[in-house]
This record gives C-alpha cells, structure tokens and sequence, in this order.
C-alpha cells in the first residue's frame, strides 16, 4: 500500500484573500448558467431548438470554481452537460445560442451543436458525446503544454459515470508517472443517466486515483468557494511541476437527465430533488454569504440577475435571427 | 415477401423487438440481458421497458458505462453456456466493444478449433437525422460485416425485427444487431407467438423489372417511397432487402439485378468502403453480362455528421434522391 | 513511376522510416514518438531502433500497455500544437483505439467547424504468414478507410514509406500509416535527405496493356511477381498501387481499367465488406463500358488467421493465385 | 477512503494441513512445466517450431499453486505466456506439443498456436495474445457460473504489464459490484515486455484492486506454498459467495519476453537474471522443504524429473509424428 506517499490536497487557505469583486462575478457567472440552462429548456419546451440538451442547472459552481481558477490559455475538456464549462471558461452567450440552433454563427459553425462546443481561444478543447472520451485529450493537452515548457494546465471535467470507462484508468497511470499538469474535476451528481451511482461504482471515488498515486478530495461541490480553493490549489500544483491532482466534487442535477427527461419518479423522489433545490442551491448559497460579508447587497445581487437576464435574451435574440450555414459547409472542414 | 396476412395485429418495431426477447427469455433460461440503463429505464429509448418486471434484474443487468467490460462479460458467459443478449445504447460506441468483439467474439471458435462457442447477440442501433451530432448519428455495420465470425441484422420492418432477433438468438455465434433509433415507432404487423426470421435470405420488397434497389434498415423504407414515386412515371423497382449483411443472400441480389439490368445499392453507412461498395461489386461481377448501367451506390455522405439539421438531412439518401438517381440510371443507354 | 535512379542508396523498408521520422523529428520540434516499447527497444520490429539515441526519452517516450489511453493522449496533444506519431506494434490492436481515432481524431477538426486540428499519424502493421495467428495477424486497414475525417497510407516499397510517411507527418489531419510486417527488410533505392511522396497519388509499378493489377501494400510484390509468370505466356500485367486509400486516386485506377478491360484487386484485409470492395466497384463504375471481365477481387479469405502453416499459407493471396486468376479472367470472352 | 472496509486476504492457515503427495505432486508439475517449457525453447532454437512462443520458466510456482486450489470444473483464462497455466490445469504435453507445432491432433487443431491454446473439459478457456484481453472472459465466466447457481470459480491470469489495460478496471468494478467468484491472478514478473514495470505502473498495484473494494495480495510467487494458500483462501471465499479477491505474485521469467529476446543486457542485468535463478528458483526452493520435510528423498525427487521427461519425450515424438490439418480444415469453424 503507497496510500502513505499520496501527497495530500491542501484546502488552498494560500487564497483566502481572494477579492470581493472575484466573489462578485462568481456570482454573476453562476446566474448567467443557471439563465442560459432555463433559455435552453424554454427552447426544447417550445420546439425552437434541434435535437437535445443536457442541462447544467445544479451544478453551476463546480465550472465556475473551476475556471475562475484558470488562466485564459489554460486547457479544459467538457461533457455532453456541457454548456457551463463553455460559460465559465469565458464563452459569449450569442455564439453558444447560435452553436444550439444550428447557426452558422454558432462556435461550431452549427456542425457540433449542444454536446460538441468548442472554444479555441479560451481553451476549451470541446465537449464530448461520449462519456470519459476526454481523458485523453485533457492528458494529451497537459502534456503537449509540458513538452513545449508552457505552464499552462489542463482540467478534465467528467461525471462519475465516465468513471466507468477503462480509458481514465489507462490515462490516469500515465498522467501520475509523468507528472502531467492535468486536473480530473469529477462531478459526482449522483447519477448516471438514471442509475444511481451507488448501484454502478464499487468502493469510493476517490480511492481510484489514489491508486495511482494522484492525491484526490472530495469536495461540496455546491459551494464554489470550496471548489475554487480547493481547484486553485491543485491547478498550482500542476503549474510548478507537481503533477496531476483529482477532486470529486458532490453536486446534483436539478433537472433531468436531459430536457425531455420529465418524469423521474422511477428513478429519484422528488423529495430528493427538492432538498437539493432548496437546501443546496449554489447559487443561494453565495448569494447569502456575499450578502452576509456584506460584499453585496440584495439590490446589487438584483441587478446583476437583471444584467445577465439582458445577455441572455439578447444573446437569445442574435441567434434566432442569425443565417443557417449555406449547404455547401456541409462538405467543408471534413480536412483541414 | 414473407410479410403475414394484413389481417395481423400491428406492433411498433420497438414493440417487436421487446416481444421477440420476452418469448426468447421465456423459453430458455440461459438468454439474458446486459447493459447501461436496460432495466427500470428499458434504455433511452424505451425498447426493453417491462422486461425487467417479469424477468427481474438478475436476468436484464444494469451495468455501469463500460462498454468494452461488459462486453466482454457478455463473451465469458457466452463461452460457458449462457446467451447473453448486450445492449449498445448507441451504434457509435461500438467503437468501444471492437476489440472484445473482433478479437475475442468473433475468433473463439475458430482459434479453439471448433471447442468454444460464443451465442451471444450484441443489439444497438444505427441512423442520422436526429439532430444528435457526429458521435451520435453513425451507422458502423460495415466494420463488424467486413470480419469473419461474426453475423450482422438489420431489420426493416417490425414483422423482421421480431423474426430475425429471435434468430440471432438462437444463433451459436456471435451476432451484430443493428436498428435504425429512427424506426423504433414504426408500425407494422407482426405475429403473435414464435416464428423466425433465418439469417441470410433476402426479402423482396416490392416486385419490379426495371431496376433494383437494394436496401437496409431504414433505407428499405426510402426504397419503398423512391419506388412510389417512380411508379407515375413508368419505372417498376424491385426493392430488396438483405436483411442479413453476413450471411449476404448474393444470389437474391444477382438474380434481380440480372432481371431488371440496372441496380442502386442504399445504406445508411459511409459510403467509402462501406457496405454499399460490397454490396455493388458482388453484383457488378455476378451480373456482369446483364448489367445496362454500372451498379449506382448511395450511403451516407462521407462527412462526419453535422448537428444543423440544415446541413444534417444532406448527409442521407431520400426517397426524392434515391428516385432521382435512378430514373437518370433508366435513362442511361444499354452497354450491350 | 515516381522510383528513382537505379544508382541510388539501398535501404531496408524499416531503415526508410526510421529515415523519414528522424528527418522530421530533426525539421519540426513539434514531432514526437509515443508508443509500448519504442525507445530503448526500438519496438520489437526495430523498426525505431536508435531513435531515442537521438531524440532522447522526451520525444521518444514508453508507455505502458495502453493503446486507447496513449492514442487518446495524441489526440490532445496534436489538437494543442504537437505533431505526435503514435506506434501501435501490431494492427489487430488498433480495435482499442477505435473509439480515439473515429469518435474524437477523425470528428473534432469538422465538429469544431474548422477551428481544431488533430495532425497525428498513427503509425502500425498489417500482413499475415508470420505464424502469430488470429490476433496478430490482421489486415484491418478497411475500417479506417470508411471513416470521413482519416487518411489511410500503405506503404508497398521503402522509396515510398519513406516519402509517404513524411507527406503524412506534415499532414494537418489524422492519418492512419500501415507497413506489412513482412515487408520491414525488403531493400529498395532511397535518396538521401528530403522528398515527398503526396498523399493521393497512385503509382503504376509495372505497365500492361492486357490487365490491370490493383494491389496495396505488400500485395504489390506479389502482383509484379504474378506479372513475371503472365509475361511469358503473352499476357502483359499493369500493376498499380494506390498508395493511399483515403484519399484514394481513382482517376489512375479507372484509366488503367478502361485501357487494359480486365481488372484484379489485391489486398491483405478480409475480403468481404473490405478494401477489395470499394476498389472493385470503384472501377467497376467508373470503367464500366470499357470491361471485357467482371472486376476480380482477391483478398484475404474470410476467416480468422490459422495459425498452422498449412493452413494460414492459404489465407492469401500468392503470385501464383493472382497469375492463375488473371489468365483466367483474361481468357473470358469480351462482353461487348 | 474505503479502504477499511475491504475484507483482509488471509494466508489461509485452513489449508495448512495439506498432504504430502499434494506438495509431491505439485512438485511433479512444476518440473513438467520446465521441461516442457525447455523443449519448446529447443524446438524453436533447432527452427522445428513455426513462429514463437513465450516461455514460463521461473514463474511456475504462480499456475502451479494457483491451480491446484481449483476443482477441474473451475475456470481460467491465460495470456501469451500461457503454457505453464494450461499445463498447471491439466493439459496433456502431447496435445500441446501437437497444438504448438500447428498439427491436427492440437487442442485447437493447429489453428491457435502457442497463445490460444484452450481446454473446455479443463475449464481452460483460453489462452490470449490481446494483453488483458481476457479480463472480460474471466469476468463473464464468473457471472455464468452465479447466475447458473453453480459454484465454479474463475480465475484470470495476468502480468503486470495488463495492469496498462482500461479494460481491467471496468471489468474490476463490475466484479465487486456484483460479487462475483473471480479470482485476479496478477503475475507481476517484473518487465512488460523491454520495460522495467517501474516504468509503466504509477502506483501500488494492490492498491487498484483495492479502490474497487477488492480484498488483495502481494505474496511471494516464487514459493508455490505461499501462493498456493493464497489462492485456496481466495477460491474459499468466491466459491461461497464473498466475491471476487486480487494477488499479486512477484516473480520472474527466467527467459526473455520470447525465444528469440535472446540479447536482453539493454533492458536488464545479467546479474539480476543470476540472483533470481540461484536464489529465488521455486523447483529447488520446493524440492529443498520436501526433502527438509522429509516428505521426499532427492532420489524420489531425481525420479519425478526422470518420470516427467519421458512424458515430455514421449509427447513431443507423437506431436513430431502428427499429421497437420487437411487444408479443407481452413474454412472449419469460422461459424457454430
Ligand atoms: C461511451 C458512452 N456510453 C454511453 C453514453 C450514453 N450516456 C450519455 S450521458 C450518460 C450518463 C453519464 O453520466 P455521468 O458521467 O455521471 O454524467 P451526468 O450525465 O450525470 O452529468 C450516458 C450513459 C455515452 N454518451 N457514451
Ligand atoms: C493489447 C496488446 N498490446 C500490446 C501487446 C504486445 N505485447 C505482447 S506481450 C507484451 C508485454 C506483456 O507484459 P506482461 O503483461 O507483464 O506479461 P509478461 O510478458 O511479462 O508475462 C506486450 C506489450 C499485446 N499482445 N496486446
Ligand atoms: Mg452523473
Ligand atoms: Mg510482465
């Protein structure tokens, strides 16, 4: 057992002294999430979107705590959940809602739509439809930043269902032996599609990185000042040197699976459903704290929903009017 | 035709294929059922509801997302004594499966001259045009046809699906079964009770003299509209299904390309080196002396599928293109 | 005929790579080795020997057995700036990687709507008669064929591994690269330093008037050495190698077909569903009207390789089969 | 961390009192394992063998212990460096001989060769070249024997180097959640291949087993007591439904990775080879407690090996005198 040679995940208490203002557009960000998650529904309920998504309503602080981590031209991998990533990593709300009607404007061009977004210059190096098809890329990504004596660092976002797939395993190993600045951020929300967890992973989450020697946390994944202390510490981990680190961060999917997955009795009680929603909503919960350090008052905290209620029906609005491709795209970019 | 009396009681395709595993799992104790979200859920697309409340979920197995694992689960209990049936929640992560199914599946028998059996039938799907993106949307049968010992189905109709899986069933070999997600509504009539369909003998469609297309999965159906439309302007096509892409029914297909002298091969798949390809040669050699026009090929446009449905419902033959091409096929002045 | 001057170098096939990606390992520090094996050893083939020597373990770096997870890493380091060369020591083992290269390699330059790349070769062998039976012996060069997005090389001499291999590092797209095992010490002339050999582009090794000999790979041997037994009984072979099969070259295959009338294609992958396939009804559309023969395919017989010699000598193709089949074809009596 | 709760791996003093002919007749197989492992070496060097083989000496001791814990009926699975584990189950030397040197008379017919030798009325399911490829097998023979109510356990051998395979660790997972009779035989001999494991394995490798809630071992393979009570302890446990368990046996093969790895001073030391073979020999660590034991004599002993060679000589004479396949025999067995 090398369990004792681990190093140990700090809380990150070096970045206490984080600013109000960051506090501030944390905020703003998970409002501007939890906005464009509600706009997408609206769109699939009343037929105005292509095809699905899978929204990230519930989960907003484990991207924001993420990526208010991260460097612009440090990397991220998404999920098929992954319109959050693409927010908190710096996307413009008009392109994403271009990217979902399938708009020539969109990031994609309208090829790669809601589980495909990619984001060059932010360094998003795209969702992905197929759950832990990422590891790779994320591993790939850190390495190629550690053969070109960039510091950047690359994070892994994934559900606990990717912890399924032996591809994590394979990269995982390699990623400890070579001491890739690369972070896995698991977002345990309980469920893989309608299977609880519990039914699909034996012994615990974090015992498989440590495995591999990868120090690991589980975190609250509902509190993004947890998750921000506890990401920038890995990320400055990675930065200098130390090699990969791992965090499960327990959050919940307030809604289903994916829009059109209305009835879930079958699978999870409404019960459940509602003390997530009124006792874990991230949102509320650095609404009140800000209010609480008296970093912002209710009125600022208004203003900034009403704000980012602007972008959104304006960005909403842009892609509604924006031109499909032409047809002749749909040959195009097959080869660069 | 081997369709029944049109008195017949209507199933969906996903009705049939639900009532083929019921009587199958009835009748032999050994047939089981393995994959993600089969069981309270009956997969997303709602195919296998039910059989978990009859049959109990040690015989339809909710498995974490470990395509390759359970897979190759699924080849293990083949080899000693049960028939396990593996779902593939979509056609494009058989990409996953290949080495558990070409490697292993497929080659036990022979490399263990003839001691080893592996009855087992892995049952996913195929077909664009719902808007679900590149990683979503393929048709990879060509892959598992293209590999000796496997078996590969595609059904076209609810009253083929039942037949033809009870078959695959009861194959002593592995079998690939394919069903277009697109077709799953689809009514048809369909037989109480046992019957089967065998693998490797073709259905004609409709009869006809003056071309022939042949036709999978969904495509039988495009076919069928293409043929409609033909009809008002004097061209009689004969449409055939295969049904069975391994064992291929070339003499079915000869006999009618050497009937009408001119052929169009549609699938769903890429068309590079795709099924069509096969399909076009073994007739463009077997009707080589009766053939008045080279033998015309449609599958999927060779492009990763885009999300835009703009651009998405380029990339399959319709039943407008599929008639178009051949009335230009009709035109073309005989060889001979 | 792109071969040079007879006065040229002698080097084996394995010593023309091990040319091509030092020189471009020398030109481009963004080229890299990642691979089981391929430092110190120099994979078991030595085909890489001395490499590491140079280039030292950075950039010619171990992994452990982990095919999916170190192709995956490729891909993420080739989409942010590297130019990786992934080995996979034996072709039956790309079954692993099929999720890496088709769901993400292939997709993510189109998905993305142009603005990623994936420039990485994956780098592997083909080709049967070594007495390793069913699970390394495989020729599955097809599967990468079908996909839109790939590029598939075979190399069938050392002059052109070296040129194309080349061609394919500086290629902005994956590109599956495939050398019979069997071919590593045939000796051919190389020119020192610098050239291309494009991707798309067929070469006539050997020109015919009588019949067209359409062979890859190591096939390409056995169709001049077929050729040597037609010539003395009048019958003049052309014998053409594509070089590459995505993109492949038809224009060069279907002038040769529709100047000679009679045509053979060869090729070490399973016949059905296979290469052989698409090459034949390429041709078989293309030349139609100028046919005399049906299009004679010959690949490998479609069973899992024995690994008895008496048995696996029958799996393929054979100078003497293809002579025979070629005398054959070309004693049928014109069709028009 | 879950580790507390994993159940601890006894050394299974329960099986402590074993009788004197068992540790004589473990004795007797692991001299026929190096003498037959001699021969091969023999056959290859004298060019008698077609293609290669990897050989087991020094690593005996693993499939000798392990399987005589298991009844005839159990299962396992095996690797590329299989056949000491198919002699250990029970094989007979000629129709290994005859399988190896591609004969009719084989268990396989000639058609697998050294790495698919399998033995259905020993449980054997199979050899495996595809590194970790039978993970799976293992697995699914284990479920098929809990769902047919049976109490045959299966064990899955492996080296270290599979440890490299996502595959395994789907498969793990899958094991401990359903508690399934399976038995990791981890075969940890120090190299994959030309790498040091140190190389390819971040970690502990009891620790991956053991993220899984899978109880594990690292035991001493070169003392086939030791691993003989090891795996009786954990057969004990599958068989009455405690699930499956892990060991890790260190050894060493005293050979190279194959015959033909014959200058092996670039991967490891002639001195480190020399310290295994005189000090960690398990034949003389064995045939040393036996006569200590006074449970044999060195002339009983020098008997056993006497006794073993004629049957090695015997089998190899009527493997030589086999009659290879009949050609028809190639087409056999690509279907059930
Ligand atoms: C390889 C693969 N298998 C199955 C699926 C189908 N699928 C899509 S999302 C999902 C569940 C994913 O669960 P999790 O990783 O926990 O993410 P969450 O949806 O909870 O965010 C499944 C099974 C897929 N996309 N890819
Ligand atoms: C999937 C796969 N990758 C690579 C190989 C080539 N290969 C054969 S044996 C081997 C090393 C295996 O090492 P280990 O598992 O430790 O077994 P050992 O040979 O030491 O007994 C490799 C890489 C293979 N057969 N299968
Ligand atoms: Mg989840
Ligand atoms: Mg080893």
């Amino acid at each position: 057992m090398g369990q004792s040679s681990i190093p140990v995940l700090q809380r990150g208490d070096g970045f206490r002294e984080v600013l109000p203002e960051k506090w501030v557009n944390m905020y703003r960000q998970l409002v501007k999430i939890r906005s464009f998650e509600k706009q997408v529904n609206e769109l699939y309920l009343t037929a105005k979107m292509p095809g699905l998504a899978h929204l990230y309503i519930g989960e907003e602080a484990v991207a924001v705590g993420v990526c208010e981590a991260l460097r612009t031209d440090d990397y991220i991998t998404s999920t098929h959940r992954g319109h959050g990533h693409c927010l908190a990593k710096g996307a413009s709300v008009e392109r994403m809602f271009a990217e979902l009607l399938g708009k020539a404007a969109g990031y994609c061009r309208g090829k790669g739509g809601s589980m495909h977004i990619a984001d060059q210059d932010r360094g998003n190096l795209g969702a992905n439809a197929i759950v832990g098809g990422s590891a790779g890329i994320a591993a790939g990504a850190a390495l190629s930043a550690q053969m070109r004596g960039a510091d950047q660092v690359a994070v892994c976002f994934f559900g606990e269902g990717a912890l399924g797939q032996g591809l994590l395993y394979e990269v995982m190993n390699m990623a400890a032996l070579w001491k890739l600045p690369v972070i896995y951020v698991c977002e345990n929300n309980l469920y893989n599609e309608y299977t609880h967890y519990s039914e699909t992973t034996a012994g615990t989450v974090t015992a498989r990185p440590e495995a591999f020697g990868i120090p690991a946390r589980t975190i609250d994944g509902q509190d993004v000042r947890a998750v921000y202390f506890a990401a920038a510490n890995c990320v400055e981990r990675a930065r200098t040197g130390q090699g990969p680190a791992f965090l499960e961060c327990l959050t919940y999917r307030f809604h289903g699976h994916f829009v059109a997955d209305i009835n879930r009795a079958y699978y999870r009680s409404r019960q459940e459903e509602q003390e997530w929603e009124t006792q874990r909503d991230p949102i509320h919960r650095l609404a009140s704290w800000l209010v609480e350090q008296k970093w912002a008052s209710a009125e600022s905290l208004d203003k900034i929903q009403a704000e980012v209620q602007m972008e959104i029906t304006a960005g909403l609005e842009f892609a509604l009017q924006a031109p499909f491709p032409d047809a002749s795209e749909v040959d195009q970019h097959v080869y660069a | 035709m081997s369709t029944p009396e049109p008195a017949a009681r209507e199933l969906t395709l996903a009705e049939a294929i639900r009532e083929a595993l019921a009587e199958e799992m009835r009748r032999d104790p050994r047939v089981f059922i393995i994959g993600e979200d089969v069981a309270e859920a009956g997969t997303p697309f709602k195919v296998l509801s039910g059989l978990v409340a009859e049959f109990g979920p040690r015989r339809v197995i909710d498995t974490p997302i470990s395509e390759a694992g359970f897979t190759g689960i699924a080849v293990g209990a083949a080899v000693t004594g049960m028939r396990p049936v593996v779902d593939i929640m979509f056609g494009d992560f058989i990409t996953l499966t290949m080495d558990q199914m070409v490697n292993q599946a497929a080659k036990i028998h022979y490399m263990s001259g003839g001691s080893l059996r592996v009855p087992m039938v892995l049952h996913t799907t195929l077909g664009a045009t719902r808007r679900s993106a590149a990683q979503h949307s393929q048709s990879l049968h060509a892959w598992f046809s293209h590999i000796p010992g496997l078996k590969v189905v595609l059904p076209s109709t609810p009253y083929d699906a039942k037949g033809l899986l009870k078959s695959a069933i009861r194959d002593d070999n592995p079998v690939a079964f394919f069903e277009d997600k697109m077709m799953y509504k689809m009514k048809g009539a369909v037989p109480q009770g046992d019957y089967l369909v065998p693998l490797g003998i073709a259905d004609i469609k409709r009869s006809g003299k003056d071309i022939t297309l042949v036709a999978t999965s969904s495509m039988v159906q495009v076919a069928l509209s293409a043929a409609e439309l033909l009809s008002p302007i004097g061209i009689e096509a004969e449409v055939i299904d295969p049904r069975t892409l391994f064992p291929l029914d070339k003499q079915t297909l000869i006999a009618s390309a050497k009937k009408t002298g001119r052929a169009i091969v549609v699938d769903e798949g890429y068309e590079r080196y795709g099924v069509t390809a096969e399909i076009a040669s073994v007739i463009a050699e077997g009707a080589f002396y009766d053939l008045d026009a080279p033998v015309k090929r449609m599958g999927a446009r060779d492009v990763p599928v885009p999300f835009s449905p703009v651009l998405e419902d380029l990339t399959v033959p319709t039943p407008e293109s599929v008639a178009e091409a051949a009335r230009t096929l009709c035109e073309t002045i005989s060889a001979s």
